[in-house]
C-alpha cells in the first residue's frame, strides 16, 4: 500500500469462528439454499404448469402413487428432525462426545432413507417414459433424491472427520452445525414435494 | 449518420412500398400498428432528443475550465436542484411511458374487435410443414373445400379469420403487410384474423426459426377483389385436366404411379400423398418449393432434377429422373393451371 | 497440541509493517512457482484474469463467427457457406456471447475487482471460484471442440422444443449444447455464491450497506439475480437432454407435455441474464463517470434504488418474449407494463450520470469515451426496447432485424462499451500498466463509427420484413443496401476491437507503469498496489464515508492485528460493517481443478449415457471430500475460547 | 524440485486424457447432414455387403428421416410404431428375411409375400437405406451414439436410446429361403 496509513483499531482480540449468520459458510449455505429452493420451486411450478392443461390428473388410465413408501419416508425424516436438533445443539457446545452420537444417528438415518426412496420410486405407478406426468414425478423424486444423497453423503464425511484429530477444531464444530441446518432445509423441501406427488393427484380425483 | 440513416426508415415507415414490410397499411391490423409505431417513434424520438441534449449540454459547460484532477469545490452544493430535476425527470419519464402503454393498449383492444361479429368470414386453416404452408379453405359446404399451398388468397375487405397449426416444428405466420405474427405450436391451435384493404401482391414469411431451410419458407399472399377471388375460387376447385398429348400422357403416368405420388395429391387423378404440396393447380402460384423459385419452366425443371441445390436439406429427394422423364413430368406439370 | 495465546502469533501492526510485513504477507499468500501450483492457486486476482482472458477469446471465436455470416449476408442467394453451417454458426454466435462471453466476463470483473472494492484479502470462498473458472472453461472447450468435430449445435442459442429436441434435432448436437449450458450454470452459481458472501461479510470496517460502492451493488444484485434465474434454465436444459436421452415427455404436446413449457423456462432466465450483463456495466459507468467528473455520482440512494428495481422487474418480464405464440392476449398488458417500467430506473441512472458529468469537472480521457458512448448508444436501443413493449408493434418486429439492432444496442452499446470502458480504467490494476492514450481513442472512434454502421441498418431491414436466422435472402424486398452496409460495418468494428486489443498487448509489455492511483479515484481498489500484491491491503483499511481516498488523503485509517502466518480474512457484520470475526482463508489446493475434471466426465459421458449420471457421483463424490477434508497440522490457534 | 516436475507431467496427462475424452465425441460425419445422397453405385443393395450400409446406418441424420418416414410412408399401418400388427413386429431382433441393412433395404425395395409392398419406384433409395437404418434403429441395432430418442409423438415404446441392444444372430442370413433372395 503506497498510501500513507493511519492505526485506527485493533483486530485481535476477536474470535475466529462463529455460529450462524456470524459465519462465512453460513452465507454461502444460504446461497445454496436460495438456489436449489428455485429448482425446486420451479420444478414444482412445472408440475402445476403441467396438471394445468389437464382434463384429470394423474391422466387416466393411471392411478395416483401408493403411499406406504413415501409415507414411510416422510415419518422417517420428520423424526430425525430431533437427533438433528439435539446434534446442532451438541455442536454449539462443542461437546465432541454427544456430536459422535448423533452423527452416526444421523448417518443412519440417511441410509434408512435411501434405501426407502428407493421403494418410493417403484411404487409411482407409473414410469418417466409413460406420459409427462411421470417425467415430473420422476424429476421431482429424482431432484430431491440428489438432495437427499449429497447432504447424506456430507454426513457420512463429516462423521468420519469427528473421530479423527481434527475433531479438536472449533470450526469443525461450526460445520456440524451447518450440516445439520442443511438437513432441516432438506426435509422442509421434502413436505411440499411429498404433497403434490401423493396426495394432489387423489385430491383433485 | 444516424440522423441520415433515419430518413430512410421514416420513409419505409410512410411509403407503401415493399411486398413485405412494415410500414405499408394494406390490413386492418397493419394499419394500426403502423399508426401506432409512428406515436411511438416521436414519443421516443424526443425523449432522445432529451438525453442528447443534455449530454451536449454538460460538455459545453465546463469545457475549457481548470481540469486540475482535484475534486470540485463547489460541486456538491449543485445537488439540491439536479435532484429536484431528477424527479422532474422520473415523471416525465412515467408520463410518457403511462401514455405509450395506454396507446398500445387501446390499440391492441382495437385489434382484437377488428372482426366485427356477423360479418362474413373466410374460414381458412393453414398447417406448416418443414418447410412449406398447407393451406385449406373451409366453406359451409364440405365439396367447395380446397387445398393449396405456399399462395394464400384473399377478397380485399373481407375479414379473414386463419386458423393455425404445425405438423412438426414452431413456426410463425407473419404476413407484415397485412398484420403480426402468429406462431403455430404443435398440440396447439392458434389464429389471427386478416382483414386486407387493399388489393396487392403481398409476401409473408416463416418468423421463427424452424430449421435447417427456414431461410426459404416464404409465403405469397395476393389480395384480390372479391369478383377475382371467386374466379380463382372456381379455378381451385377444379380438378386437374386429363393430358392432352403423348408427352402429358407420359407424364401423367409417371407422376401418378411413381415417386411423386408417394408425397403429393392431384385432385381428380391417382396421386394422393399427403405429405408434400398438393399439386392440382400448381402452375397457378407464383413461387416454387415455397419462394424458393419463381414459377418459370426452366426453375421447374431445375427444382424437380434438383431440389436440394436451391433448398438443400428439404424433404423432397432426388429422384433421378432421365431426361425424356423430365419433359414429359414438365409437361404434364405444366397443365396444372 | 500446543496453547498459544492470541498474541504469541505474528501480526501486522506497530511491530510489524512496511517492508517487514510485505515480504511476510507475500511468504503467506502469493503463489509457488511451477504448474502445478499455477493449477492449484485460489487468488482471485488471477482467477478472475484467467476467466477475463478466457472470456476475451470467445468473445473473439463469438466475432469470427459472426463476421463469417456477415459474409453470407452481404449480397442475396450468397452461396458462401451452406445452410447448415450457417445455422451452426449463429447458434455458436449467439450461444458463445451470452452463455461463455457477456456472463461470465461480467463475474470475471466481480471476481477481480468486488474483493478489493471492499477492502478484503480474498474472495469467500476461493475454491469453489478456481472450481468455477475450470468448470466454465471445461463447458466452452465443448462446446468449440464440437465445432471443429462438425457436431456443433444448430438449434439456435434459445434451443427451442421441439425443433431442439430428439425428433428434429438428431444426433447429439443439442445434446452438447444442453451440456454447455449445465457447465456454464454451474460455473456461474458458484461465482455468484461467492460474490453473495464477499459483499455482505467480507467489507472493509465502516463500509456499511450505505456506503458501497455502486459496481460492488450491482455485483451483489446481478449474484442474487444469478441465484434466483440460472436454476430455470438449468431445470429447462436438464429436461431437454432427458427428453432427448431417456425419454421423458416434458416437452411433447402428444404425451401431456408442452413445447411452450421450454419457452417460460428458458425466458425466465433468459432475460434475467440481459440484466446480469446490463447491471455490471451501470457499476462500470458510475466508477468511470465519478472518477473523471471529479466527485460523487449524484443521488446515490435513487441510483442504488434502481438497481434494485431493474433486479425485481427483471422476473416480470419474461412473456415478452412470447407475445407471438398466442397466449391469452389480456395478460399482455402486465408484460408490457413491467417492460415499459424497466425504462423508470434506467432512465433515473441516464439523468444521474449526465448530471454528475453536468455538476463535475469531465475529463474526456478514452474510459469516459467509451462511458459517452455508451450512453448515446445504449439509450436509443433503450427506446427500441420500449417500442417492443408494446404487443401490437412486437407482433410486427419480433423475431426480425429490427430486434437483432436492438438486442446489439443494449449489448454492446449497453454492456461492451462499458466494459472496454472499465478494462481501460482498471488496466492498470490489472497489469500495473497504463493504456495507450492516444490508441485508445482511435480504437474508441471507430468502434462508435464502425457500430452504428453495422447495427443502424438492422432497424431498416427489420423494418423492410427481413426476418432473423436467415442463411440467404431473396434479391428485390429491400433488403440489399442495409445488409452490406452492415458487413462493412461489421468489419470495421471488428478491426475496431482488433486495433483495442493491439492497444491490450502493447500496454501490457511497453505501458507507462501506473501508480497505487493513477486516475486519482476514490474507491478503495486504488489503495492497493498496482498490480495489488497477492494478498491486496497490508492493513485492512476502515472506511468512512462513499469516497474514502478522496476524503482521506493525508493518510488512510486502517485496522491491524490479523494473522500474518495465517490466510486470514475480517469478517464484518452485513448491514454496518463492523469488525466481528477472524476467520482463515482457505490454501491453494488442486482439488477443484480434479472436482472440475471429475464433474467435466459426468456431463460429457451422460451426453452418451445416462449411466454416467450415476457411476460419475463416485470420481465426483471423491473429489470433493478431498477438497473439504482439513490438511496440515491442526490450527495453532486457541480452539476452546 | 523432482517432486514438482513429476506432478506437473501427472497434471499434463490429466489434461491430455480430457482432450481425448472430448475428441472421442467425434464423429466423424456421424451428423452430417447429407440430403441428396452420397455418389455411390447406383441400383439394389448388394447383398454381399454395400458400401451404403454403413454410411446410412452410423449416421443420425439419416435415420431421424427415416423415422420420419415411417411415419409418411404409414409403414406403421401395418407394423404399428415397431410392436407389430398385421405386419411382423420391428423392435425384436427376429428376422424373417434377414436383418442386416442391405437384407432390409431388398424387403422394402422388393417387397416380400403375405403383404409387403414393393417400394421400388414409389421412394428414392436413399429414402429406402434410411428407412432401413431407423427400423435397425428400433432394435437398438445402430451405435448407440446414433440412435434417436423418442419421437414427438403418443409414447407407445421405449426409445431407442434405451433399448438393450439385441444380440445380431450371425447365422440370421443363413435361415432365409432361397429363392427370397434376389
Amino acid at each position: 500500500m503506497n498510501m500513507p496509513v493511519k492505526f485506527a483499531g485493533d483486530l485481535t482480540e476477536l474470535p475466529t469462528h462463529a455460529y450462524g449468520h456470524r459465519s462465512l459458510t453460513w452465507w454461502g449455505i444460504i446461497a445454496f439454499f436460495a438456489i436449489e429452493g428455485t429448482f425446486f420451486a420451479l420444478a414444482i411450478a412445472t408440475y402445476f404448469y403441467l396438471a394445468g392443461g389437464e382434463q384429470s390428473w394423474p391422466p387416466a388410465p393411471f392411478r395416483p402413487p401408493s403411499l406406504l413408501a413415501g409415507t414411510l419416508f416422510t415419518i422417517l425424516i420428520v423424526a430425525s428432525e430431533l437427533p438433528n436438533t439435539l446434534l446442532k445443539r451438541a455442536a454449539e457446545k462443542k461437546d465432541l462426545r454427544t456430536v459422535q452420537k448423533y452423527l452416526l444417528a444421523m448417518s443412519a438415518v440417511g441410509f434408512v432413507l435411501l434405501v426407502l426412496r428407493a421403494f418410493e420410486f417403484a411404487s409411482l405407478n407409473v414410469l418417466w417414459t409413460d406420459n409427462a406426468y411421470g417425467s415430473i414425478l420422476w424429476a421431482l423424486l429424482f431432484l430431491h433424491t440428489t438432495h437427499i444423497a449429497t447432504d447424506a453423503g456430507d454426513t457420512f464425511v463429516l462423521t468420519g472427520l469427528m473421530f479423527t484429530r481434527h475433531a479438536v477444531e472449533a470450526r469443525r464444530f461450526v460445520d456440524v452445525a451447518e450440516n445439520a441446518m442443511y438437513w432441516r432445509f432438506v426435509w422442509i423441501c421434502w413436505l411440499p414435494i411429498y404433497f403434490l406427488i401423493y396426495w394432489l393427484p387423489r385430491l383433485i380425483q | 449518420m444516424r440522423r441520415l440513416a433515419l430518413l430512410p426508415l421514416l420513409a419505409a415507415l410512410g411509403g407503401c412500398e415493399g411486398i413485405q414490410a412494415i410500414g405499408p397499411r394494406n390490413g386492418a391490423e397493419a394499419a394500426a400498428i403502423s399508426d401506432l409505431f409512428t406515436v411511438f417513434l416521436i414519443v421516443t424520438l424526443l425523449f432522445y432528443a432529451a438525453v442528447i441534449a443534455f449530454l451536449v449540454a454538460a460538455y459545453w459547460r465546463r469545457r475549457g475550465e481548470r481540469q486540475d484532477g482535484l475534486p470540485d469545490p463547489d460541486g456538491t452544493n449543485r445537488d439540491k436542484p439536479l435532484n429536484t430535476a431528477l424527479l422532474v425527470w422520473i415523471g416525465a419519464v412515467i408520463i410518457g411511458l403511462t401514455g405509450l402503454t395506454l396507446a398500445s393498449y387501446l390499440t391492441d383492444r382495437a385489434i382484437a374487435r377488428s372482426v366485427p361479429p356477423g360479418e362474413p368470414v373466410l374460414s381458412v386453416e393453414i398447417v406448416a410443414n418443414q418447410w412449406w404452408w398447407d393451406i385449406h379453405y373451409h366453406f359451409p359446404d364440405p365439396s367447395k373445400n380446397i387445398r393449396t399451398a405456399n399462395e394464400l388468397h384473399l377478397p380485399v375487405g373481407v375479414p379473414a379469420m386463419i386458423y393455425l397449426k404445425s405438423n412438426d416444428v414452431i413456426h410463425s405466420f407473419w404476413v407484415p403487410n397485412l398484420a403480426g405474427k402468429q406462431d403455430l405450436i404443435p398440440g396447439k391451435l392458434t389464429d389471427l384474423a386478416l382483414v386486407p384493404r387493399k388489393p396487392g401482391r403481398y409476401r409473408g414469411q416463416c418468423a421463427e426459426y424452424c430449421g435447417i431451410q427456414h431461410a426459404h419458407m416464404a409465403l405469397d399472399v395476393t389480395v384480390e377483389s372479391k369478383e377475382d377471388f371467386a374466379l380463382w375460387l372456381a379455378t381451385q376447385q377444379r380438378p386437374a385436366p386429363a393430358p392432352a398429348n403423348p408427352l402429358q400422357q407420359a407424364g401423367f403416368d409417371y407422376v401418378t404411379t411413381r415417386e411423386c405420388s408417394s408425397c403429393h395429391a392431384i385432385a381428380g387423378t391417382p396421386a394422393s400423398g399427403q405429405v408434400g404440396p398438393d399439386l392440382t393447380h400448381l402452375l397457378s402460384r407464383r413461387s416454387l418449393g415455397a419462394g424458393t423459385y419463381p414459377m418459370t419452366r426452366g426453375h421447374l425443371y431445375a427444382w424437380i432434377a434438383d431440389p436440394q441445390s436451391a433448398k438443400p436439406g428439404n424433404n423432397m429427394p432426388v429422384v433421378g429422373l432421365d431426361a425424356d422423364q423430365l419433359h414429359a413430368v414438365v409437361a404434364y406439370l405444366e397443365t396444372l393451371r | 497440541m500446543t496453547v498459544l495465546t492470541a498474541h504469541d502469533l505474528p501480526r501486522d501492526g506497530e511491530k510489524l509493517k512496511g517492508v517487514a510485513l510485505h515480504a511476510r504477507l507475500e511468504k503467506t499468500w502469493s503463489r509457488q512457482p511451477g504448474l502445478w501450483a499455477w493449477l492449484s492457486d485460489v487468488d482471485h486476482k488471477a482467477i478472475g484474469r484467467r476467466y477475463i482472458v478466457t472470456a476475451m477469446v470467445f468473445l473473439l471465436l463469438g466475432g469470427i463467427a459472426s463476421l463469417v455470416m456477415r459474409l453470407q449476408l452481404a449480397k442475396p442467394e450468397s452461396g458462401l457457406i451452406s445452410a447448415q453451417r450457417y445455422n451452426e454458426l449463429f447458434t455458436m454466435h449467439g450461444t458463445t456471447m451470452m452463455f461463455l462471453f457477456a456472463v461470465p466476463v461480467m463475474e470475471a470483473m466481480a471476481v477481480f475487482l468486488v474483493p478489493l472494492m471492499v477492502g478484503t484479502r480474498a474472495i469467500s470462498f476461493p475454491r469453489l471460484n478456481a472450481f468455477s473458472y475450470f468448470t466454465y472453461l471445461a463447458g466452452g472447450v465443448l462446446l468449440w471442440a464440437a465445432f471443429l468435430l462438425n457436431i456443433a449445435p444448430d438449434a439456435g442459442w434459445f434451443a427451442y422444443v421441439p425443433l431442439s429436441g430428439p425428433e428434429f434435432s438428431p444426433g447429439k448436437r443439442s445434446d452438447i449444447w444442453a451440456q454447455m449450458v449445465t457447465f456454464t450454470e454451474v460455473a456461474g452459481l458458484c461465482v455468484a455464491v461467492e460474490i453473495t458472501a464477499t459483499t455482505l461479510k467480507q467489507r472493509a470496517p465502516g463500509m456499511s450497506l450505505a456506503r458501497m460502492p455502486l459496481f460492488v451493488w450491482a455485483a451483489l444484485i446481478t449474484a442474487l439475480m444469478t441465484i434466483f434465474s440460472m436454476p430455470a434454465i438449468a431445470l429447462a436444459s436438464g429436461f431437454l437432454i432427458s427428453d432427448r436421452l431417456v425419454g421423458t415427455h416434458f416437452y411433447n404436446p402428444y404425451e401431456h407435455g408442452d413445447a411452450l413449457l421450454w419457452q417460460h423456462l428458458f425466458w425466465f432466465f433468459g432475460h434475467p441474464e440481459v440484466y446480469m450483463i446490463f447491471l455490471p456495466a451501470t457499476g462500470f459507468v458510475s466508477h468511470i463517470v465519478e472518477t473523471f467528473s471529479r466527485r460523487a455520482v449524484l443521488a446515490y440512494p435513487a441510483m442504488v434504488l434502481a438497481l434494485v428495481t431493474v433486479g425485481i422487474i427483471a422476473f416480470g418480464v419474461w412473456v415478452h418474449h412470447m407475445f407471438a405464440t398466442g397466449l391469452p392476449r389480456l395478460g399482455f398488458a402486465f408484460y408490457t407494463a413491467a417492460t415499459m417500467a424497466v425504462s423508470i430506473p434506467a432512465g433515473i441512472q441516464i439523468f444521474c450520470w449526465i448530471a454528475t458529468i453536468w455538476a463535475g469537472r469531465p475529463r474526456f480521457e478514452v474510459p469516459m469515451l467509451w462511458v459517452v458512448g455508451f450512453i448515446v448508444t445504449f439509450v436509443l436501443g433503450g427506446l427500441s426496447g420500449v417500442m417492443q413493449a408494446s404487443v401490437p408493434i412486437d407482433l410486427q418486429v419480433h423475431d426480425t432485424y429490427f430486434v437483432v439492432a436492438h438486442f446489439h444496442y443494449v449489448l454492446i452499446g449497453g454492456a461492451v462499451f462499458p466494459l472496454l470502458g472499465a478494462f481501460t480504467y482498471w488496466f492498470p490494476k490489472f497489469t500495473g500498466r497504463m493504456m495507450d492514450e492516444g490508441l485508445g481513442k482511435i480504437a474508441f472512434w471507430t468502434a462508435f463509427v464502425s457500430f452504428q454502421l453495422t447495427f443502424f441498418p438492422m432497424h431498416i431491414s427489420g423494418m423492410l420484413g427481413m426476418p432473423r436466422r436467415i442463411y440467404t435472402y431473396p434479391s428485390g424486398l429491400g433488403w440489399e443496401e442495409p445488409n452490406l452496409l452492415s458487413t462493412v460495418g461489421a468489419f470495421a468494428f471488428a478491426a475496431a476491437l482488433g486495433l483495442f486489443l493491439v492497444n491490450v498487448f502493447v500496454s501490457m509489455w511497453r505501458g507507462r507503469v501506473a501508480g497505487a492511483n493513477p486516475w486519482d479515484a476514490s474507491g478503495l481498489e486504488w489503495a492497493a498496489a498496482s498490480p495489488p500484491a497477492s494478498y491486496n491491503f497490508a492493513h485492512i483499511p476502515v472506511v468512512t464515508s462513499r469516497t474514502p481516498l478522496w476524503d482521506n488523503r493525508d493518510a488512510l485509517p486502517v485496522m491491524t492485528g490479523l494473522r500474518v502466518d495465517d490466510r486470514e480474512l475480517l469478517l464484518t457484520t452485513v448491514m454496518e460493517a463492523r469488525p466481528d470475526v477472524r476467520e482463515p482463508s482457505p490454501e491453494p489446493s488442486i482439488w477443484p481443478l480434479m472436482s472440475s475434471l471429475a464433474v467435466t466426465v459426468v456431463f460429457v459421458s451422460s451426453i452418451f449415457t445416462p449411466w454416467a449420471v450415476v457411476l460419475g457421483l463416485l470420481p465426483v463424490g471423491a473429489a470433493l471430500t478431498a477438497w473439504f477434508w482439513p490438511k496440515g497440522p491442526v490450527t495453532p490457534e486457541p480452539v476452546i475460547e | 524440485m523432482l517432486r514438482q516436475r513429476r506432478l506437473d507431467c501427472r497434471v499434463a496427462a490429466l489434461l491430455a486424457m480430457t482432450g481425448a475424452t472430448l475428441i472421442s465425441l467425434a464423429g466423424c460425419d456421424r451428423e452430417e447432414r447429407d440430403a441428396r445422397g452420397k455418389p455411390l453405385p447406383e441400383g439394389p443393395a448388394n447383398l454381399a455387403g454395400d458400401p451404403r450400409a454403413p454410411e446410412y446406418e452410423n449416421n443420425s441424420f439419416h435415420l431421424a428421416q427415416g423415422q420420419r418416414l415411417y411415419g409418411w410412408m404409414n409403414c406403421s399401418g401395418c407394423h404399428a410404431t415397431g410392436g407389430g400388427g398385421m405386419g411382423p413386429p420391428l423392435m425384436d431382433n427376429e428376422w424373417r428375411y434377414g436383418g442386416r441393412m442391405e437384407d432390409i433395404v431388398t424387403t422394402i425395395w422388393n417387397g416380400r409375400p403375405n403383404g409387403m409392398p414393393a417400394w421400388k419406384g414409389k421412394i428414392t433409395e436413399q429414402q429406402a437405406w434410411e428407412l432401413a437404418a431407423y427400423v435397425r434403429s428400433m432394435s437398438a441395432q445402430p451405435r448407440q451414439d446414433v440412435l434417436s430418442g423418442r419421437s414427438d409423438d403418443i409414447s407407445s415404446t421405449e426409445p431407442a436410446t434405451l433399448s438393450e441392444r439385441e444380440k445380431q444372430k450371425a447365422e440370421a442370413n443363413e435361415t432365409l429361403p432361397t429363392d427370397e433372395q434376389d
